[in-house]
């Protein structure tokens, strides 16, 4: 870590402000959430591959023995957060007269759940005024999410994308966070891989940013020290609950902290990759994240310590040269999302991406930067994972 | 859309988990006014509560199930097991000459100057199946303190005590933090009081 | 007059860029195993085309070929095949058309030809026996298609062209040739970006003739009997044309209602091709040659129009909410001028009134009112306001402004009219069709919902269906001869027109392979090698034939594959896999994962969709 | 950094933290649909002329609504019941509390009442009966140390009774913490020692207590690190204003780690002294600590051992065998607490004898040790302590720690 003097010199806001219950039963410890937030009826927002898998049941066996009564349980979800089946869930949640928001799973179903809790609490049909920049008022109905193993990294955001729009307000931000072991086992090893890749991608942006914030690498930290020990067992092993159970709490702290840092580049350009291609933002991310620290290696960008020593650990960290952190930082980090080949396809041709699409994509990630980075540099990042040889 | 195919959802019960809680509420409730009798060490904590108190360990939700004017019918042998009408409780009464009674599981009319609450069944079940100590318990949120909290500490330290003589070592092992060495209790004392406990607790 | 036997084997290949042409011959191995249409025109372009090029840049290629049959006065045989790479799915994308274009190109002595290269002006092609000329475009860039096809048709028997949908790069422009189009896929939009406005061939330069003369005529007339003798073929579709699907749909609870919530409307008679045939007094107006004669023409209010097809009422009616013929036939011949598939048109309209319905759009287009609609279709081929974005497709548009899971398409292609909600062989259908939500790839719902031949919800043999209907049409795409004949192909042979329907049924639900085989498909490969004087082997030449298909099919998946095609684009719209239909009280939907599963194993794909090494080195393709 | 069995963890405050942080007030206020606020506060902050810096630098952004000034050192609910009624009569819709952690508990419990109606605190009693938003509170430290920011009970006397009430409630937790170097700047050199070494208790036992979790350990250890990277340059040089901040983020992140994660047996013995003799909770603080880490070797010798990290740096962690890492932290604490003692002229006491009250006379006699021993049951921490902490365990740690000899075993 630096010297205090450059850590403090400038002002920072920090905020994290989902409660975490991660562990044993800790389902079980719903009803108690749902009463401290003077809740007795959630309506449960979950994805239809999640029922499949039969965690609906387990959930429902969490409630056993307590007052709750579950509304309903709205399982349709698949892939994508739609207006439409928003409204067909508000309906479901005015009609059973439910006072909460339970969603069980990640991704979409959470977008969801914002959108319905949107819907619900502020008493709309559509969120057109949201899109044309009206202010969420808020406060909103509790929201607590009961993350399954495939995460997008926008869980604990104060954010949601609903038809491929974000919408951000302060009042998005979901109460609670429940994370069980028995909930959070992945489904294959390519969906573990995914989620990690956008984890690992958002705990190095928050790790490398400009401006350093003691909290905010304090957020990091576990996040990205527990990707290092878990993820690739997770990939090797999804249904290992211990393993699958890190790398959920990652992705939570990972996605808190990248609240409070922003998206940094990599994460743009997956972005703009993804929406471009139709190929999953997380297979994006484990694709390009190895080229993108490769390419922040080369810039003459300072990077500080707390990178190496989340990835390395205190032994890891006290071990190596002062002067060679920031750069052995860098390098592990890229080693550990290689290490996400074994379930990611190794390149973007690999992949199959039409190598006509590479150049619209720089320019809308480079648009989309705001100007912090510029489409060459995006391309020459694309052009090498493309080819994948960093 | 028709809502039918997304049912509201009652959720049931879990019978064998609520009768062996049920037990061992019980038991410990017995036990515990006994050990104040023999165990200097419970007597003394004991002592340190004011007279005239009533003190419960529950499990949440605390409701009627099924509804009072069903529980009233119900035989007391039933009813003071905590199986049924009252969800699981334990109350102990200190009288005001300071000794200690079991007073069933029927919260009816009474007034609790501490209470100590299991936030959900399974929370009760790791503590009461040893997989979590009390004082884990504690620090992972099992349970909620509604009182004076350094009554409840002392209640702890006399939930431990009786463990130690209600449970074999190797179980009890897992229920405290320290197994009582020699010399904070030596064997054969143990194994006296131990088995008057038993023998009190469950003849009258 | 220069009479060829068989068929020519000389494929034109045109250079815009450099505004050159070169003669190639057509490897008689390639005749073999590609027929020739559709499957030639893969492997043409499977040979010279790399992955991942641009489809709207110079180096996509075009491919325009005809088949053996064309010109031989087969019945129904007036039809050629276009193949490139798309620009509104990004995959491959075929399409056929009955248009006089092929016939003049075949009968000009060309078996086919492939544009590739960008003409630096706007630039219009004549193509004799000798080769071709680059004339400038200027007089006609920017007429609609009706006009400058009279332009080019002053120099040749046949011509295709592109409107202002096409020169404005609207994503799914098609090309007209006579009145028919080349309609799916964006061909137009491929056309524009090259700066080609038409082709014209002089044709009546050679004659073709089978080298089996009498062998031929003799087929000939059987086939034509027994079109003649289908209640299809020489019923309801010679006198209703295809609109005679509407009332058979809505029965079935099939026909595409408000975006595909409904599934069948009461109102839906009034758009019948029974009720158009008296109400507009309908006459043919067909492809040459043609026995079936599904093409109409009829005077509304006044002027003689044709008559929308089915897919058109479909789209741009019911699934609109809107019953007026005349309005449906305004919009039909409008899309006509500019050049557009009304299909993708309807889809795309239809995601956007509901788009407009749940605020994710401003327009001012809604269900059930035609306010607004043609100015719309205007402001979409001349790519004004959001316009602009419409003429993207749905695809695109929903990935901009939201609304993916009403969004219509599969692959990027809008679905045709059947919800497949009522057919679910059909479903399987859409989502491996090869070009993307495409009811010709493999027309399984006649069977289940039209003649009752299988139970639409059964679906243990519907994986064996699909594949079995798509090998057979992508080979008959390859002869070429039209779809249609199918109903008499298939239906008429004895086995099975002496099988009563229930028996064919269970059949079809307990040993589908065996009720299938009960259609002797024999008339299509008898008469191309009656053509090419081949000698034709009873059944076994047939099961060559239904190969051929297979193989033609496999390319193009493998082709898509190459394109970054997989498992994850082989699906449905969410809607169809999540919602029931509202005239549906069991609330069916799609159940897709089982049957695409299945499906890939007896297609020898792998888990990813991806066809194996091995499957393709089993047909004969080469691994590029 | 391995995952408990089971961890929950929540500090839902938004900090803001610099040289300059309070002139940011306002914008938050506003953020949060807030114009009006009450200032709760006690003398001793008001003496400092700190209410008047706060006032300063909010500038004419918003108008206050009122200043209560009158919180006592124990406040009970009877101030909590008084100050909601200013509240009341002033119409104001939010709370700004300035001061250490009396002054913040009191204002939480104004929160409530505020926010809740009723007219007292004792309707509010027990768990779980906040279950509704609060209005908005914000809290501006002035000693870098009780970290009670970040913390989400309110603890408030009631005389009556003669006990202290919990509110514990998420809904306590403050909306804002606002850290100012310039509300620490005036803090003599004892008091920025104690106060420091109270917030690097809080993370140290924040570290190795029964419910230490990653992301509590994560902010212990950068606690701390800034703890002994600043405690002394500040007590040295007092103008230091970096330094400052950085022990006030310090005092902050060891808030967030240890009201997540349970104090243990030095808290035990601090608050136990604290209540019996009237010690400072920091000086406590920096007395046991030491022995509170002793005490524990039995049963985390190797979480111990990493405290090394932070507080002697990286180079000396990586030199020192794993073995002798714990002895090594016990040490450094020790010297620690030496090299305040001489930077404080003696002001910071090593050892319980040391510590003298105003009139100079020693504040924890000898003949009292039995009794504190006896008297630790009453106190929760005890509970979360990893090893087993008895009246019989207390007496030779307290004995020891008023010797100031090393615990040994």
């Amino acid at each position: 870590m630096n010297p205090t003097s450059t850590q403090t010199t400038e002002n920072f806001e920090f905020l994290f402000y989902p409660k975490v219950v991660s562990g044993q039963c800790a389902l079980e410890n719903l009803p108690t959430e749902l009463a401290g937030n003077d809740a007795q009826k959630p309506l449960v927002i979950t994805s239809q591959a999640v029922a499949r898998n039969g965690l609906t049941k387990i959930l429902v066996k969490a409630f056993y023995d307590s007052a709750v009564v579950i509304g309903a349980i709205y399982d349709p979800v698949l892939d994508y957060a739609g207006i439409s089946q928003a409204q067909q869930a508000a309906r479901l949640f005015s009609e059973r007269g439910c006072d909460a928001i339970i969603a069980l799973g990640g991704g979409p179903v959470v977008a969801l759940a914002k959108a319905v809790n949107v819907l619900v609490s502020e008493r709309q049909a559509t969120l057109q005024p949201y899109y044309n920049g009206t202010p969420i008022a808020g406060p909103l109905k509790p929201l607590i999410v009961v993350p399954s193993g495939a995460s997008d990294g926008q869980e604990a955001m104060p954010a949601m994308t609903v038809d491929n729009r974000a919408i951000a307000s302060e009042s998005l931000y979901p109460g609670v966070f429940v994370l069980d072991g028995r909930v959070t086992i992945g489904d294959s090893p390519s969906c573990v891989a995914e989620s990690g890749a956008i984890a690992l991608a958002q705990a190095f942006t928050a790790l490398t940013m400009e401006a350093p914030n003691p909290m905010i690498d304090a957020l990091a930290h576990p996040s990205l020290d527990l990707l290092a020990r878990y993820l690739l067992p997770a990939v090797r092993r999804p249904k290992d609950k211990a393993a699958g159970l890190a790398v959920a709490n990652a992705a939570v702290l990972a996605s808190a902290a990248c609240a409070n840092s922003g998206t940094g580049s990599v994460f743009v350009l997956g972005e703009a990759l993804a929406a471009a291609t139709g190929v999953s933002l997380g297979k994006c991310l484990g694709i390009l994240l190895p080229f993108a620290i490769g390419a922040l290696r080369q810039s003459s960008r300072p990077v500080r310590d707390a990178l190496c020593l989340a990835v390395a650990g205190l032994e890891g960290f006290a071990a190596i040269p002062a002067q060679e952190r920031p750069n052995k930082g860098l390098e592990m980090a890229a080693a550990l999302a290689r290490e996400l080949k074994v379930a990611l396809p190794a390149s973007l041709q690999a992949l199959r991406v039409q190598h006509h699409l590479l150049d619209p994509v720089a320019q809308a990630a480079a648009q989309k930067s705001a100007g912090r980075f510029t489409a060459a540099e995006c391309r020459a990042i694309l052009g090498r994972a493309w080819e994948a040889n960093a | 859309m028709n809502t039918s195919r997304y049912p509201e959802i009652k959720p049931g019960q879990k019978w064998i988990k609520r009768f062996y809680l049920a037990i061992m509420l019980w038991t410990v409730g017995k036990a515990i006014p006994v050990a104040a009798k023999v165990d200097k060490e419970v007597k003394k904590e004991i002592d340190k509560l004011p007279n005239n108190f009533t003190l419960r360990l529950m499990v949440l939700p605390e409701r009627a199930f099924p509804p009072f004017f069903y529980a009233k019918m119900l035989p007391a042998f039933v009813a003071d097991k905590g199986l049924l009408p009252y969800g699981l409780q334990m109350i102990l009464h200190k009288d005001k000459e300071g000794k200690l009674h079991y007073q069933g599981a029927d919260p009816r009319g009474k007034k609790f100057d501490l209470s100590m609450a299991f936030k959900s069944l399974e929370a009760a079940m790791m503590v009461f199946t040893f997989r979590e100590s009390s004082p884990t318990g504690y620090a992972h949120d099992r349970f909620v303190v509604e009182g004076y909290l350094p009554n409840a500490t002392i209640f702890m330290r006399v939930l431990d005590i009786v463990q130690v003589y209600l449970l074999p070592k190797l179980i009890a092992r897992l229920a405290v933090k320290r197994y009582p060495s020699w010399s904070e209790m030596s064997p054969l004392k143990k194994h006296i009081n131990r088995i008057i406990i038993y023998v009190r607790a469950f003849t009258f | 007059m220069k009479t060829i036997a068989g068929s020519n084997n000389r494929i034109l290949e045109i250079n815009l860029s450099t505004q050159q042409f070169h003669e190639s011959a057509i490897d008689p191995r390639d005749r073999e195993l590609y027929l020739g249409g559709k499957g030639l025109g893969l492997k043409l372009l499977y040979d010279r085309m790399t992955p991942g090029v641009d489809p709207l840049g110079e180096h996509n290629m075009l491919a325009l070929c005809t088949g053996v049959l064309m010109a031989t006065g087969a019945p129904c045989s007036g039809r050629f095949e276009a193949v490139t790479k798309s620009p509104l799915t990004g995959i491959m994308a075929t399409a056929s058309c009955g248009g006089p274009f092929g016939m003049a190109l075949k009968t000009s002595g060309w078996d086919g030809l492939i544009l590739t290269g960008k003409a630096a002006a706007p630039t219009y092609l004549v193509i004799d026996s000798q080769g071709v000329q680059f004339k400038a475009a200027d007089g006609i860039w920017g007429q609609d298609t009706e006009a400058a096809q009279e332009k080019l048709l002053e120099e040749g028997k046949g011509a295709i062209v592109i409107g202002q949908a096409g020169e404005n790069l609207v994503r799914f422009a098609n090309i007209r040739s006579g009145h028919r189009f080349l309609g799916r896929g964006g061909m137009g939009a491929v056309l524009g970006a090259k700066s080609l406005k038409g082709i014209v061939a002089k044709g009546g330069e050679v004659r073709i003739a089978p080298i089996h003369k009498e062998r031929f005529s003799k087929i000939n007339k059987r086939l034509g009997r027994s079109i003649n003798r289908n209640p299809v073929t020489s019923g309801s579709f010679r006198y209703y044309g295809t609109n005679a699907n509407v009332h058979l749909s809505n029965a079935a609870g099939i026909l595409p209602v408000r975006n595909f919530t409904g599934g069948s409307h009461g109102e839906a008679h009034k758009v019948s091709g029974e009720t158009m045939a008296e109400q507009f007094k309908t006459t043919w107006d067909t492809c040459k040659p043609c026995l079936i004669k599904c093409g109409h023409r009829g005077t509304i209010n006044g002027q003689s129009r044709p008559i929308p097809e089915y897919e058109t009422v479909g789209l741009l009616g019911t699934n609109l909410e809107i019953f007026d013929p005349v309005v449906i036939s305004e919009w039909n011949e409008l899309c006509g001028q500019y050049g557009m598939d009304t299909i993708t048109l309807g889809g795309t309209l239809a995601w956007a009134m509901e788009a407009t319905e749940k605020g994710l759009i401003q327009t001012d287009l809604k269900f059930g009112s035609p306010q607004g609609v043609s100015e719309m279709i205007a402001r979409i081929a001349l790519g004004q306001g959001i316009g602009q974005d419409l003429a993207m497709g749905s695809r695109w548009a929903s990935k901009k402004y939201g609304g993916e899971d009403f969004a219509m398409h599969v692959k990027g292609l809008e679905l045709p009219a059947y919800d497949p909600r009522g057919a679910v062989g059909q479903g399987l259908a859409y989502a491996t069709a090869n070009r993307g939500g495409c009811h010709l790839s493999a027309y399984v719902l006649a069977l289940e919902a039209f003649f009752g031949m299988a139970d639409p919800y059964a679906l243990r043999w519907k994986p064996y269906m699909v594949k079995f209907f798509e090998d057979v049409y992508a080979a008959v795409n390859s002869l070429h001869i039209c779809h249609f004949t199918a109903f008499a192909v298939e239906l008429e042979p004895l086995l099975i027109k002496l099988s009563p329907t229930f028996v064919v049924k269970i059949l079809n639900q307990n040993l589908s392979p065996l009720a299938l085989n009960l259609m002797d498909l024999s008339f299509w490969p008898e008469l191309w090698h009656a053509i090419l004087g081949k000698r034709y082997i009873p059944y076994l030449s047939m099961l060559k034939f239904r190969k051929a298909g297979e193989r033609v099919h496999v390319l193009e998946r493998y082709m898509n594959t190459r394109e970054g095609i997989s498992k994850k684009d082989d699906t449905l719209p969410r809607r169809l896999l999540t919602e029931g239909r509202r005239c549906d009280s069991e609330q069916h939907t799609v159940p897709l994962e089982p049957m695409l599963e299945k499906y890939y194993k007896i297609r020898g794909y792998d888990a990813d969709g991806i066809p194996t090494p091995r499957t393709l080195q089993k047909l004969g393709i080469a691994v590029k | 950094m391995l995952l408990p069995s089971f961890y929950d963890f929540c500090c839902r405050v938004r900090t803001l933290s610099g040289i300059n942080a309070l002139e940011q007030i306002p914008m938050q206020l506003g953020r949060m649909h807030a114009s009006h606020p009450m200032i709760v506060s006690d003398k001793g902050v008001g003496a400092a002329g700190l209410i008047d810096k706060v006032i300063q630098a909010l500038g004419d952004g918003l108008k206050i609504g009122a200043v209560y000034d009158q919180v006592p050192v124990d406040s009970d609910y009877k101030v909590v019941d008084d100050a909601a009624k200013v509240y009341r009569r002033n119409g104001c819709d939010a709370i700004i509390a300035i001061g250490g952690g009396s002054v913040i508990d009191t204002a939480k419990g104004v929160n409530i009442v505020a926010s809740l109606g009723g007219d007292t605190l004792l309707a509010y009693e027990g768990f779980g009966a906040v279950k509704h938003p609060l209005r908005p509170l914000v809290v501006v430290p002035t000693t870098a140390g009780t970290g009670s920011e970040m913390t989400l009970v309110a603890v408030i006397a009631d005389p009556d009774r003669k006990i202290k009430m919990l509110f514990p409630s998420y809904f306590l937790l403050p909306d804002l913490a606002v850290i100012d170097p310039r509300m620490t700047l005036t803090l003599p050199d004892f008091l920025t020692a104690s106060t420091a070494m109270d917030a690097m208790t809080h993370a140290c036992e924040a570290y190795f207590c029964l419910e230490k979790n990653p992301l509590s350990d994560s902010f212990a250890l950068r606690a701390i690190q800034l703890i002994s990277q600043n405690l002394l340059n500040v007590v040295k040089t007092p103008g230091d204003l970096h330094g400052r901040l950085a022990l006030a983020n310090a005092s902050a992140m060891a808030g967030i780690a240890f009201s997540n994660s349970m104090v243990g047996m030095v808290h035990n013995l601090g608050h136990t002294v604290g209540a019996l003799c009237h010690v400072p909770h920091g000086v406590a603080m920096s007395i046991f600590l030491p022995y509170g880490l002793e005490y524990n070797l039995g049963k985390s010798a190797d979480v111990i051992g990493e405290l090394l990290f932070p507080l002697a740096g990286p180079e000396a962690f990586h030199a020192t065998p794993k073995k002798e890492r714990p002895a090594k932290v016990i040490a450094h604490l020790r010297q620690m607490n030496e090299a305040l003692h001489a930077a404080t002229q003696g002001k910071h006491p090593r050892c319980l004898k040391e510590i003298t009250g105003r009139d100079g006379a020693q504040l924890v006699p000898r003949t009292l040790l039995p009794v504190i021993a006896e008297a630790i049951m009453l106190d929760g921490a005890r509970l979360t302590n990893p090893e087993e902490f008895l009246p019989a365990d207390a007496l030779p740690v307290l004995e020891r720690a008023w010797e100031g000899m090393p615990l040994g075993h």
